[in-house]
């Protein structure tokens, strides 16, 4: 029996299919950038041709991410954080604490012994401490973001960034540069800025260990030093943090088909539209 | 046409009644807050109108007279102040009720000021000085408001003014009751949209709207059980459906709330005394605000009780399951109040969201998630 | 940005008392302390609410819980505290003061001791809280909030202020009135935790100490008219010291006294607290950036000095008539005629009473600029600040600036933003004098 | 005074991009401009290598260098920083001597002034701790749009029904614009929005400082057609630019420098 989850971010569009065991069948990612919006349903289309499937032969679709609300070939749309959650318990089950650092922001969740969701915390509205903060300083400083994480890692010590707001943070990078700084220790410094900012955010709910780390941001090894430097103890990394969201949401929709909840069928095979 | 219909039509058009009645001749006094008692302006042959803002207009020309760091709801009222689309009021009036407000009272007057300004001042304390300074606040106001009227305030008028409110508040409160049923017939955002409504014409015509809307909601046949969460929202003010639409769009009934636009302005009558200005104070001092400060009691646990037993016996009445703080970004008093709420529910095994908002529509997107997060957190 | 060596925040040529706060500021903490164990009463408590005097009457001694949080971000250590009250779910637009406090107290609660290296010791348990409604909310919420943290009875009064329109005779009574039954109830409060009634002698000494040393301040404030300036704003900030927290002492006394002597000395032999004066600033008002006093330092690399401040203090002295013969009494009069003492002048002129002391002060000071600071997370001493800008603008031509940050949270701060705009304010200063 | 084939640089060190001016009698002889990237030290040398190239003259031909911006502080060249306020000031009135206010729209910060007749500064704001009312909003927006940042002014121009932004905050701005693009609405719509509510912004800075005509735009903005009409919308008054606005401050410190050394 398989099922769909796709996750539509601000900038990426993840699509994974599992089967009622809980294994992936197939996972895709795609862009989402504005232009790119119509993709979604191609990139749901590649996937579920690598999975050798067909769209109706899907049990279960569940859309999630910033693109959820109007996805017409899902069957329900269900939050990210929830997603999240239900993705992550199913590859560590032991994990009580999630921190996700996307694109468009970041959030901090808390789980029940049973790996639901206890509570939560998302950054408030503003690009510090989330992937956007971290593109425009990697701009800044003249390097690729993917480069920044093994960058900030060679840094002996750090300079202390004091502004989170992205555009000063950016300002008073240019300015340290003015100084003279090290790059290295200018990125490690942003590294443990944000990593304290979504820390002490996560706080509030009373960090619990296993911690696991997802999200864009899992792929940066600085930011998940930096992490753990604020946290105190170790963190757990999925496999592929870019996909536990639509890993959830598919598991998720296998948790409805099991509960006796069945799809709509034939279903809308048209474009995503957001926010209408 | 529907009474929604009517509803919406004033709701949409906020100030368009005062508006017509200024230019019939009639005097609007513009006021904010939950502690300028309207029963005086109507006793005086006035009409008293609570000034708004817009969530959904940008904010720009207050900004360059109003620090970005003050409460955006403040702001935004000054905003639509600047901008002339109060120029039908006859007079102003703030409370004490915080420091911005405070400070924006000079502000404005200094800028808009209309025919009439006036302030008065709130105390922060409670217990028996406040009330018998909080009196002479109010006759100090009745007689600067006499001036301009060009007439002395007759006792009677003032007791038929309390009789009037208190009326209006009883109605309120009679159609709150409808919202026990599970699911309710008329939702948050309806009510909201009454609320606000009314805020902009005489409580005359208010209240036959709410006579009317109460009549058609009991027409309206039950509804099947659907089993979707029932929230209490605790905040201060949303003159904006957008937010309450938003959380029953997430999928759930908003039933009851501790807003200065809905329970604390109406929610307590003003007693009958001998002295009509005695049930005055007792009702517009004993609004719940987190910017009056009741007296200790006892330790911890039994003060909390005494700070927030009314708010456990709304969410007990209207079996509410899950509370949505939203909180205009700014408000001091509110930022420290929330904590200890929390915590006080928590205690009662009511999930609680805390939002800290930007009074903007336009943040209402990254919200959908959060509360449908929520929501989804409660089945 | 090598912070170490920008946290000075004594100026050059600042005044020899001023270097005797430091130790003063210490033992505020170390008198708590003591007091804890040799069994006296310790009052968490909110400076400049009037009642100062009422306190000491008593003997209760003060914890003034605002003033450490400047201290924490003149050490710069305030993060730990922000941040654990954010943990707890603080607001980050939150009264920053207030967030060091409850931070502090939280991190105190669950470590079960005062957390290791805290300023000055850190402070002690308190016997009760004090807040009140002078200046702004928090400074009434805050202390009910902590009782998440302690244990401790709490008493806030009120303090209120007409608007400058009232008129004055019409609500002057009921107003004294209220202040007096809020003072009166605070004593009642104070007599129960310490279980002695209140010897209105005592009162009378600590307010006859009190007014004296703010007379002395005053004294000294108006010494500061001398060009070139004898005294820095880097010394208001921490001379302020004695008139706000140890208010109703002789300690108080002696120290102004001294001060005043020596600003006497300075004025009277023109010695400057840099060498060519150029510009003489107003510091027009918001509370200082305490995480970067040496800020003022650098406007003096320019020629510009501060020589005189709308903040602390925040009145001048008053004359309370005759026939009030109560000390409860006077302190409601007192309270009454600070808070109105510049209305009439307002109703006469620009209707602000602000605007009327700011006029006064550029006028008698010779001021060349005016420079206020805003801060995020202080609606009470910020938002007003730009209309007061604009209508002083009414009045005078002066260059005048905002800069923003925070009063401790260095989080709003932006020293490249800031450098920027002193850079161009110094700029319109020699423009102007060019004009000239 | 005699300034015939006397030589001054100006070196703008800013946040996003390092400009080197030379000029003789207040003409520009040369100019370079390049990102101020990660080193400040080496990217001055560069950028005034170029620009004495462009000017083909030798840096020993140079009477005075002067030096503003951001970067400043770490400038190789010895030369006493000057406010770039100042030098914009100094700038707009070497090219309109009729300048009375001065907006200048850089890549973090917007500053606004009134300049005396002499070009000097009378009163002057900086935006608040928001990237609205900057360069750096642009840049956001066209990302999004996927539209070259120098392309957006012209396109916003043809914008027919500008759409009003409901926030005045670039980050807000920034999901609401890509909601509006899910919504159908055309880029120059959005453009057009975005510089109305930078526009609005500024002129919430005019406002207090009390602009007076003339009144010139530099900086980057300076190059954005669009933003420059929006701006002269709102305020009411025609908007002048400087060739090449982004040089003005450079330009300015070169003056500034000349005038000081030539007494």
């Amino acid at each position: 029996m398989p099922f769909a989850g796709i996750d539509i971010g601000s900038t990426m569009t993840k699509v994974v299919i599992t089967d009622e065991h809980e294994n992936i069948l197939a996972s895709h990612i795609g862009p989402t950038g504005a232009e790119h919006r119509h993709l979604a349903l191609r990139v749901m289309e590649d996937t579920i041709r690598h999975a050798e499937l067909s769209f109706d032969a899907l049990d279960f679709i569940v859309a999630t991410g910033y693109g959820r609300i109007n996805v017409p070939f899902s069957d329900k749309q269900i939050t990210e954080i929830t997603c999240h959650a239900r993705g992550i318990r199913s590859l560590f089950p032991t994990a009580r604490t999630i921190i996700d650092i996307g694109g468009q922001d970041s959030k901090g969740i808390k789980l029940d012994s049973q790996g639901k969701v206890a509570d939560f915390v998302m950054n408030d509205k503003c690009a510090a401490g989330t992937g956007r903060f971290l593109e425009v300083i990697a701009d800044t400083l003249g390097i690729d973001l993917e480069k920044m994480g093994e960058i900030s890692l060679a840094a002996k010590g750090f300079v202390q960034i004091s502004n989170m707001c992205t555009v000063f943070a950016e300002h008073e990078v240019t300015s340290r540069l003015a100084e003279g700084a090290d790059v290295a220790q200018i990125a490690a410094g942003l590294h443990q800025a944000i990593a304290e900012r979504v820390v002490n955010m996560t706080r509030r709910l009373g960090i619990e260990k296993d911690i696991v780390v997802t999200g864009g941001g899992a792929k940066n090894p600085g930011l998940i030093k930096a992490i753990e430097f604020q946290a105190g103890f170790a963190v757990l990394i999925p496999p592929e943090p870019f996909i536990t969201g639509a890993l959830g949401a598919a598991l998720a929709g296998k948790d409805l088909f099991m509960r006796g909840i069945k799809p709509e069928l034939p279903r809308k095979k048209e474009d995503v539209r957001f926010f209408s | 046409m529907s009474v929604m219909k009517k509803i919406e039509a004033i709701y949409n058009n906020r100030g368009d009644r005062a508006r017509e009645l200024h230019d019939a001749g009639e005097k609007i006094i513009g006021y904010f807050c939950c502690f300028v008692p309207e029963e005086i302006i109507t006793a005086l042959g006035m009409i008293p109108y609570r000034i708004q803002g817009s969530q959904t207009e940008a904010i720009d020309e207050a900004d360059a007279l109003l620090e970005p760091m003050a409460c955006p709801f403040a702001r935004s009222c000054f905003n639509k102040a600047l901008k002339g689309e109060y120029k039908f009021l006859d007079g102003f009036v703030a409370p004490h009720s915080c420091d911005t407000i405070e400070r924006m009272y000079h502000i404005w007057r200094a800028n808009t000021p209309s025919p009439f300004n006036h302030f008065v001042n709130v105390p922060h304390m409670m217990g028996p000085s406040s009330d018998a300074f909080y009196k002479n606040e109010l006759l100090y106001f009745v007689s600067c408001l006499e001036e301009f009227a060009g007439k002395k305030l007759e006792i009677e008028k003032l007791k038929d003014a309390v009789n009037l409110y208190n009326h209006r508040r009883a109605k309120l409160r009679e159609l709150y009751e409808l919202r026990k049923e599970n699911p309710p017939r008329l939702s948050g955002t309806e009510i909201t949209k009454l609320l606000v409504a009314g805020m902009g014409i005489p409580a005359t015509e208010h209240i036959e709207l709410i006579q009317e809307f109460m009549d058609e909601v009991r027409k309206r046949p039950i509804p099947e059980p659907d089993g979707l969460p029932r929230i209490f929202i605790w905040g201060n003010e949303i003159d904006d459906i957008a937010f309450i639409q938003l959380v029953e769009d997430c999928g759930a009934h908003v039933v009851i709330d501790d807003l200065c636009t809905g329970t604390r302005f109406f929610w307590e009558d003003a007693p009958k005394t001998d002295d009509p200005f005695d049930g005055l104070v007792q009702k517009y001092l004993g609004t719940h605000c987190p910017r009056s400060l009741s007296t200790q009691v006892g330790e911890r646990e039994e003060d909390l009780e005494n700070r927030f037993g009314y708010i456990r016996q709304f969410t007990a009445d209207w079996s509410a399951e899950g509370a949505i703080f939203y909180i205009v970004r700014y408000c001091d008093t509110c930022e420290l109040e929330g904590p200890d709420l929390k915590e006080y529910l928590a205690k009662q095994n009511l999930p609680v969201l805390m939002i800290e908002d930007d009074y903007s529509t336009s943040t209402i997107g990254q919200l959908r998630t959060r509360i449908q997060a929520f929501l989804e957190m409660m089945i | 940005m090598d912070t170490q060596s920008q946290v000075k925040t004594t100026a050059v040529k600042g005044t020899d008392t001023a270097r005797e706060v430091r130790p003063m500021v210490k033992d505020i903490y170390k008198a708590a302390h003591e007091a804890r164990e040799n069994g006296k009463k310790v009052a968490y408590m909110m400076v400049a609410s009037h009642y100062d005097e009422i306190l000491r009457a008593m003997d209760i001694v003060p914890l003034p819980t605002e003033n450490y949080a400047g201290l924490c971000a003149a050490k710069r250590d305030m993060d730990r505290f922000l941040l654990r009250a954010e943990a707890d779910g603080y607001s980050q637009v939150l009264c920053s003061y207030a967030r060091i406090g409850l931070g502090f107290d939280s991190l105190r609660k669950e470590l079960g001791h005062i957390p290791e290296g805290s300023p000055d010791g850190g402070m002690p348990l308190p016997d009760m809280m004090i807040g009140s409604s002078a200046i702004c909310d928090p400074r009434f919420k805050w202390y009910q909030a902590t009782s998440r943290y302690l244990e401790a009875p709490t008493f806030s009064i009120d303090v209120v202020a007409p608007p400058p329109q009232a008129d004055l005779n019409r609500v002057r009574d009921y107003y004294i009135n209220y202040q007096k039954e809020q003072f009166q109830g605070l004593i009642e409060f104070c007599e129960k935790q310490t279980h002695t009634k209140m010897d209105k002698e005592k009162l009378w000494e600590a307010i006859r100490l009190g007014d004296k040393a703010w007379q002395l301040w005053y004294d000294i404030d108006r010494l500061r008219v001398a060009i070139p300036s004898p005294m820095p704003s880097q010394d208001h900030f921490s001379i302020m010291v004695a008139g706000h927290y140890y208010t109703g002492t002789q300690k108080a006394v002696d120290f102004y006294q001294k001060l005043y002597d020596e600003v006497k000395y300075k004025a009277d032999n023109h010695i400057g607290v840099i060498k060519d004066e150029k510009y003489r600033i107003l510091y027009g008002g918001g509370l200082p950036p305490w995480h970067t006093l040496w800020i003022f330092n650098y406007f003096e690399s320019f020629g510009a000095v501060f020589a005189i401040e709308n903040v602390y203090r925040g009145f001048d002295p008053v004359q309370v008539p005759s026939h009030v013969t109560d000390p409860v009494d006077f302190l409601a009069w007192r309270t009454w005629l600070r808070a109105t003492a510049y209305h009439e002048k307002a109703r006469q002129n620009s209707g602000n009473p602000t605007v009327e002391k700011l006029l006064g002060i550029i006028k008698d000071y010779a001021i060349d600029g005016v420079m206020f600071h805003a801060c995020r997370s202080c609606r009470a001493t910020t938002v007003g600040q730009t209309h007061i800008k604009t209508e002083l603008g009414k009045y005078c031509d002066l260059p005048m600036m905002q800069l923003v940050s925070d009063m401790v949270d260095l989080r709003d701060y932006s020293e490249a933003q800031w450098k920027a705009q002193i850079g161009a304010f110094i700029d319109a200063l020699e423009a102007r004098t060019d004009q000239e | 005074m005699n300034t015939i084939n006397q030589y001054y640089a100006g070196l703008d060190m800013g946040s996003v991009s390092i400009k080197a001016v030379i000029i003789s009698n207040q003409k520009i002889t040369g100019w370079a401009l390049i990102p101020s990237g990660g080193n400040y030290k080496t990217a001055a040398t560069t950028v005034m290598t170029q620009a004495l190239a462009a000017a083909k003259i030798r840096r020993e031909d140079l009477c005075g260098i002067g030096v503003t911006g951001l970067g400043a502080q770490s400038t190789p060249f010895d030369a006493r920083p000057m406010s770039d306020i100042s030098c914009q000031a100094r700038g707009c009135h070497v090219f309109f001597p009729s300048a009375r206010t001065l907006i200048d729209i850089g890549g973090q910060f917007t500053k606004t002034a009134k300049i005396t007749d002499k070009g000097k500064i009378a009163d002057f704001l900086m935006s608040e701790k928001c990237a609205t009312g900057s360069g750096r909003f642009l840049q956001v927006i066209s990302r999004i749009l996927q539209v070259p940042i120098e392309e957006i002014g012209e396109l916003s121009l043809t914008s027919q029904h500008p759409i009003k932004f409901s926030t005045n905050c670039a980050v807000f701005a920034e999901s609401e614009t890509i909601s509006r693009i899910a919504e159908g609405a055309k880029p120059a719509d959005i453009l057009a929005g975005v510089h109305k509510a930078m526009a609005s912004k500024v002129n919430m800075l005019l406002k207090r400082i009390k602009l007076a005509p003339d009144v010139v735009l530099t900086g980057g903005g300076g190059e954005d057609a669009g933003l420059a009409k929006a701006i002269g919308q709102i305020i009411g008054h025609p908007i002048l630019v400087p060739p090449n606005p982004r040089l003005t401050a450079a330009f300015g410190a070169a003056c500034l420098t000349m005038e000081t050394t030539s007494g």
